[in-house]
């Protein structure tokens, strides 16, 4: 039973972010491939967040009276991480973009035939 | 993109007018309030290019880039790297490792917690300028010349 | 999240996608982590669902119909999701103290960045003394795609094609 | 006093460089600065080597925090090894590039280019020192979207497709990666490689730990584009422009293979990688698949870059090769032909980078009475493909000898068998190309202004080449760095 409580969260979790991987692996449309992708990426900030969670703390800013903090490492990291996460969603956008300039689609079945066709 | 709002609503203009500035004050306070409260440059700017591209939306690209120009952008943008770096050089010639906010004033703390502003800072203008920067990419695109 | 799988109007899907990282913010405020919660609005909820809002605007709003479905996806999502499950059955509990990475490097911060650094907010301290060099990185990532974005987006030739 | 930052230095003055071409918007002022910046890099690589097989391992701490609590560069014969080829390739390229990019890239974008291009290194160089977990991750993100950017410069459309796809398995691959290093984290409560190595021990038993393994061994293989997960890697290679592919063939699959040793071998340590998980048994099994599904689609390759690229995916077959045998022989075999493979493909991409600077494209019907036209630019090429065929006196050569000598070291010949049926099948699909440059009539509609390339493509074409026969010949350097960098690996003393 403990480790159903221990573990629950993380469970749930791993659900979400293996519907965001998902979405990147079996969907044809690029632009839903990325949202998909930004669910897989914020589902692993969850669960590096939920690691860093203490029970009775506080957040970690040093404060009086106060003797226990989250851990603010994986917080650090994740800060690090939504910022590499957003870099990679602008770029991937910015293609999506030069993509549909160049073959008026953004399905990977048309885009896969153009590129047979000639 | 299409401009979704028409550039001369009346009550667009003024609730804009009337949000735009707090926000920018917000960024600021957020930028320089890192240290003891949540935030640091990177939220700062963040919220600093959200309200620049409010204004662009309600007051049209045109004017937005009349004050922001894609020469001032990219500059702001290279300016806050290299602060970042110059700030890491200058601790490697006062004789400690680099990024070593130590050895950046007399004392110790005061040297940390100079470094931390000053990357804070650059943090900060990079953020922002490359969010600018990103809009108006898109936001260009999409006006056909 | 499984309505983003099915959904065809991907204006909804971005929309939803904004109010999963909402959430997520939420998330993270009750688990302490203000300035990751703050990020997360700011960046997930506000501008990776404005810059795919600004993608859909110059692409198109409806997904079209797939023809063929297939069940190896599922297959290798399932089987990553059950590894993971796997995982977690050796972690330590959820918010339990006395889990390894609350000792070593996250205690000598907690306890010794007010002396070394002076800052109250741990999370400034970390990010921009003990791991500033990380953070100059994430100014590089940052930096990179501006310009990434500037050399695939701006610089069009006059009149033509880009 | 500035020899003890030299690690630093390392990343530093690429990425110094890449704002600089951004702010002067000048062409020929960012291809001098990149220049000047990738060869300082190389002359710091030299020097660190040189540091390293003198005292052994560097260590630097960022921000002057001792070890666990920041940041630390650590730099031993391995990564030495790896900075100084990744230098060498970089700065050979960057001379090629001069000429190469104003065909073939937008000329307003070309100070772009070079900026990102500075980044791509910094990056590459920032993995390829640090000995922090989490900064690696950084790093290989900022090289990983760099090369990104740098792949969809090229005019081609193909290659904005081949960059999209490369980003989402690339980003897959990255997150992979984040997840192995966050549930590392949580068992030990370090991100420093060598504390890491230090409290693993005691927590490897646990069920968290094997899935950390899986989930970075498979995120790296997604890097290094082994077998199942070598999609991306055709089409990147195939439509970025001439001066991307070679750069990018020759160092990011190499630098990603050099993580794959670092978290095997020094983070989770020989007998958990091998006797505990069952890594020998996987990787002998995608090895050869690599080796033989890679060669053989190269020989039906109409693209030359594309043929080139298939190949690549074999050569890295046999790399991951001589990792499974987890043994020095094996190890030293797998680091040679990391440090020969860059140099033999970054030849044959520069060689094909010379055609394509006067043909517009190499396909094989463009490479049809080539031999007579490009005398100089073929030569090259035919060398470069003896040497990945392995032939004596070459580099190739050498690599594939100490495979076969790791091979026959543990008795399993028939593996030593299979590396040289393998190579015979790169003979096919080398001799195809030259048989279209030498033996065919050209086609009539190339007219006779098809000359050699201009002298600044081919003197760095031609030095790379060189190296092939150099280090083919005299081993001493390549095979005296690659065994002690196995040894160091292996922590087996001399």
């Amino acid at each position: 039973m403990s480790v159903l409580i221990g573990h629950y969260n993380y469970w749930i979790v791993i659900f979400l972010m293996m519907a965001g991987l998902y979405v990147v692996i079996a969907q044809g449309n690029l632009v839903k491939k990325i949202v998909g992708l930004n669910i897989f990426q914020a589902s692993v900030f969850i669960l590096f967040i939920s690691m860093g969670k203490i029970e009775g703390g506080t957040a970690p800013i040093v404060k009086e009276g106060m003797s226990l903090y989250s851990n603010p490492l994986p917080h650090v990291l994740i800060l690090t991480a939504i910022v590499v996460g957003v870099a990679t969603t602008a770029l991937a956008l910015a293609l999506v973009v030069r993509i549909n300039e160049a073959y008026r689609s953004v399905e990977e079945d048309e885009i896969h035939e153009q590129d047979q066709s000639f | 993109m299409r401009p979704p709002i028409q550039p001369h609503n009346l009550v667009l203009r003024i609730a804009a007018k009337m949000l735009i500035p707090p926000i920018l004050m917000f960024a600021l306070y957020v930028q320089f309030h890192g240290e003891t409260g949540p935030g640091g440059g990177f939220q700062a700017g963040v919220i600093f290019a959200a309200a620049f591209i409010l204004y662009a939306l309600v007051f049209g690209i045109g004017l937005a880039r009349a004050v922001a120009t894609e020469r001032l952008l990219r500059v702001l943008a290279s300016l806050g790297m290299l602060l970042y770096i110059t700030v890491g050089l200058a601790s490697l010639f006062s004789g400690a490792n680099f990024l070593d906010y130590d050895v950046l004033a007399q004392e110790r703390m005061e040297g940390q917690h100079l470094g931390i502003f000053l990357t804070e800072l650059s943090i900060g203008m990079t953020v922002a300028a490359v969010m600018i920067m990103i809009f108006f990419a898109f936001a260009e695109r999409g006006v056909r010349p | 999240m499984l309505a983003v799988i099915r959904l065809r109007n991907l204006f909804a899907v971005v929309m939803l996608f904004g109010i999963y990282s909402f959430l997520a913010a939420a998330l993270f405020v009750t688990l302490n982590a203000v300035d990751v919660a703050f990020t997360e609005a700011a960046v997930g909820a506000g501008i990776a669902t404005f810059l795919m809002l600004s993608t859909l605007a110059l692409t198109v709003r409806r997904e079209k119909l797939r023809r063929k479905r297939s069940v190896i996806p599922l297959l290798v999502v399932t089987s990553i999701g059950a590894t993971l499950v796997y995982g977690t059955f050796d972690m330590p509990y959820f918010s339990d103290p006395s889990a390894p990475l609350h000792g070593h490097v996250a205690r000598h911060y907690i306890e010794f960045s007010t002396a070394e650094v002076g800052v109250p907010n741990l999370v400034t301290a970390v990010l921009t003394s003990y791991r500033g060099y990380d953070t100059l990185g994430e100014v590089t990532v940052i930096f990179t795609a501006g310009i990434g974005v500037l050399g695939l987006l701006g610089y069009r030739k006059r009149g033509g094609k880009p | 006093m500035i020899t003890q930052h030299l690690p630093v230095l390392q990343v530093i003055v690429p990425l110094l460089t890449a704002p600089l071409c951004l702010l002067a918007q000048n062409r020929r002022f960012a291809w001098g600065a990149s220049l000047a910046a990738s060869g300082t890099a190389f002359l710091i690589a030299a020097l660190l080597l040189a540091q390293t097989l003198e005292q052994g391992i560097i260590s630097y701490e960022l921000g002057g925090w001792s070890t666990p609590w920041g940041i630390e560069y650590r730099v031993d014969t391995v990564n030495a090894f790896v900075l100084l080829i990744v230098t060498a390739i970089s700065s050979a390229v960057l001379v090629f590039a001069q000429r190469s990019v104003t065909r073939e890239i937008l000329s307003t974008r070309i100070p772009v280019f070079y900026a990102v291009y500075m980044l791509c290194l910094a990056g590459l160089l920032g993995i390829a020192v640090t000995g922090d977990v989490f900064n690696l991750f950084v790093f290989m993100e900022i090289s990983a979207l760099s090369s990104y950017t740098l792949i969809a410069l090229s005019e081609q459309r193909r290659a904005l497709t081949a960059a999209y796809q490369y980003l989402f398995m690339g980003t897959i691959g990255a997150t992979f990666i984040l997840i192995g290093i966050g549930l590392l984290y949580m068992m030990t409560g370090t991100l420093n490689m060598h504390d890491l190595s230090q409290r693993l021990p005691a927590v490897t038993a646990t069920r968290t730990v094997e899935t950390a393994f899986a989930f970075l061994t498979v995120g790296i293989s997604i890097k290094i584009a082994l077998v199942p997960l070598h999609l991306w890697l055709p089409n990147a290679y195939a439509y970025a422009p001439s001066v991307v592919s070679a750069f990018i063939a020759a160092t990011a699959t190499k630098v990603a293979f050099y993580v794959l040793l670092r978290f095997l071998f020094t983070i989770f340590g020989v007998s958990f990688a091998f006797k505990t998980m069952p890594l020998n048994l996987i990787f002998i099994v995608l090895a050869l698949a690599a080796m033989f599904a890679g060669s053989i689609a190269a020989i039906f390759q109409d693209n030359i870059k594309r043929l080139l690229a298939y190949s690549s995916i074999a050569q890295i077959g046999y790399m991951i090769l001589g990792i499974s045998f987890a043994s020095v022989t094996g190890l030293t075999a797998a680091i040679l032909h990391l440090f020969n493979h860059a140099l033999m493909k970054g030849a044959l991409f520069l060689a094909l980078g010379c055609v394509v600077y006067r043909l517009g494209m190499a396909n094989m019907k463009q490479m049809r009475g080539l031999g007579r036209r490009m005398p100089w630019t073929m030569a090259a090429f035919a060398l470069g493909g003896l040497s990945l065929i392995g032939v004596p006196l070459t580099v190739g050569f050498i690599s594939k000898w100490y495979l076969v000598a790791g091979a026959l070291e543990r008795g399993w010949w028939p593996l030593a068998v299979a590396v040289l049926v393998a190579s015979l099948l790169s003979l096919v699909y080398v001799w195809r190309v030259i048989e279209a440059a030498y033996f065919q009539a050209p086609l009539p509609a190339h007219n006779d202004e098809t000359g050699e390339a201009p002298l600044s493509m081919l003197l760095p074409t031609w030095a790379l080449i060189l190296a092939n026969f150099y280090f083919g010949i005299d081993t001493s350097l390549t095979v005296g760095v690659a065994s002690s960098a196995a040894q160091q690996l292996l922590g087996v003393s001399e």
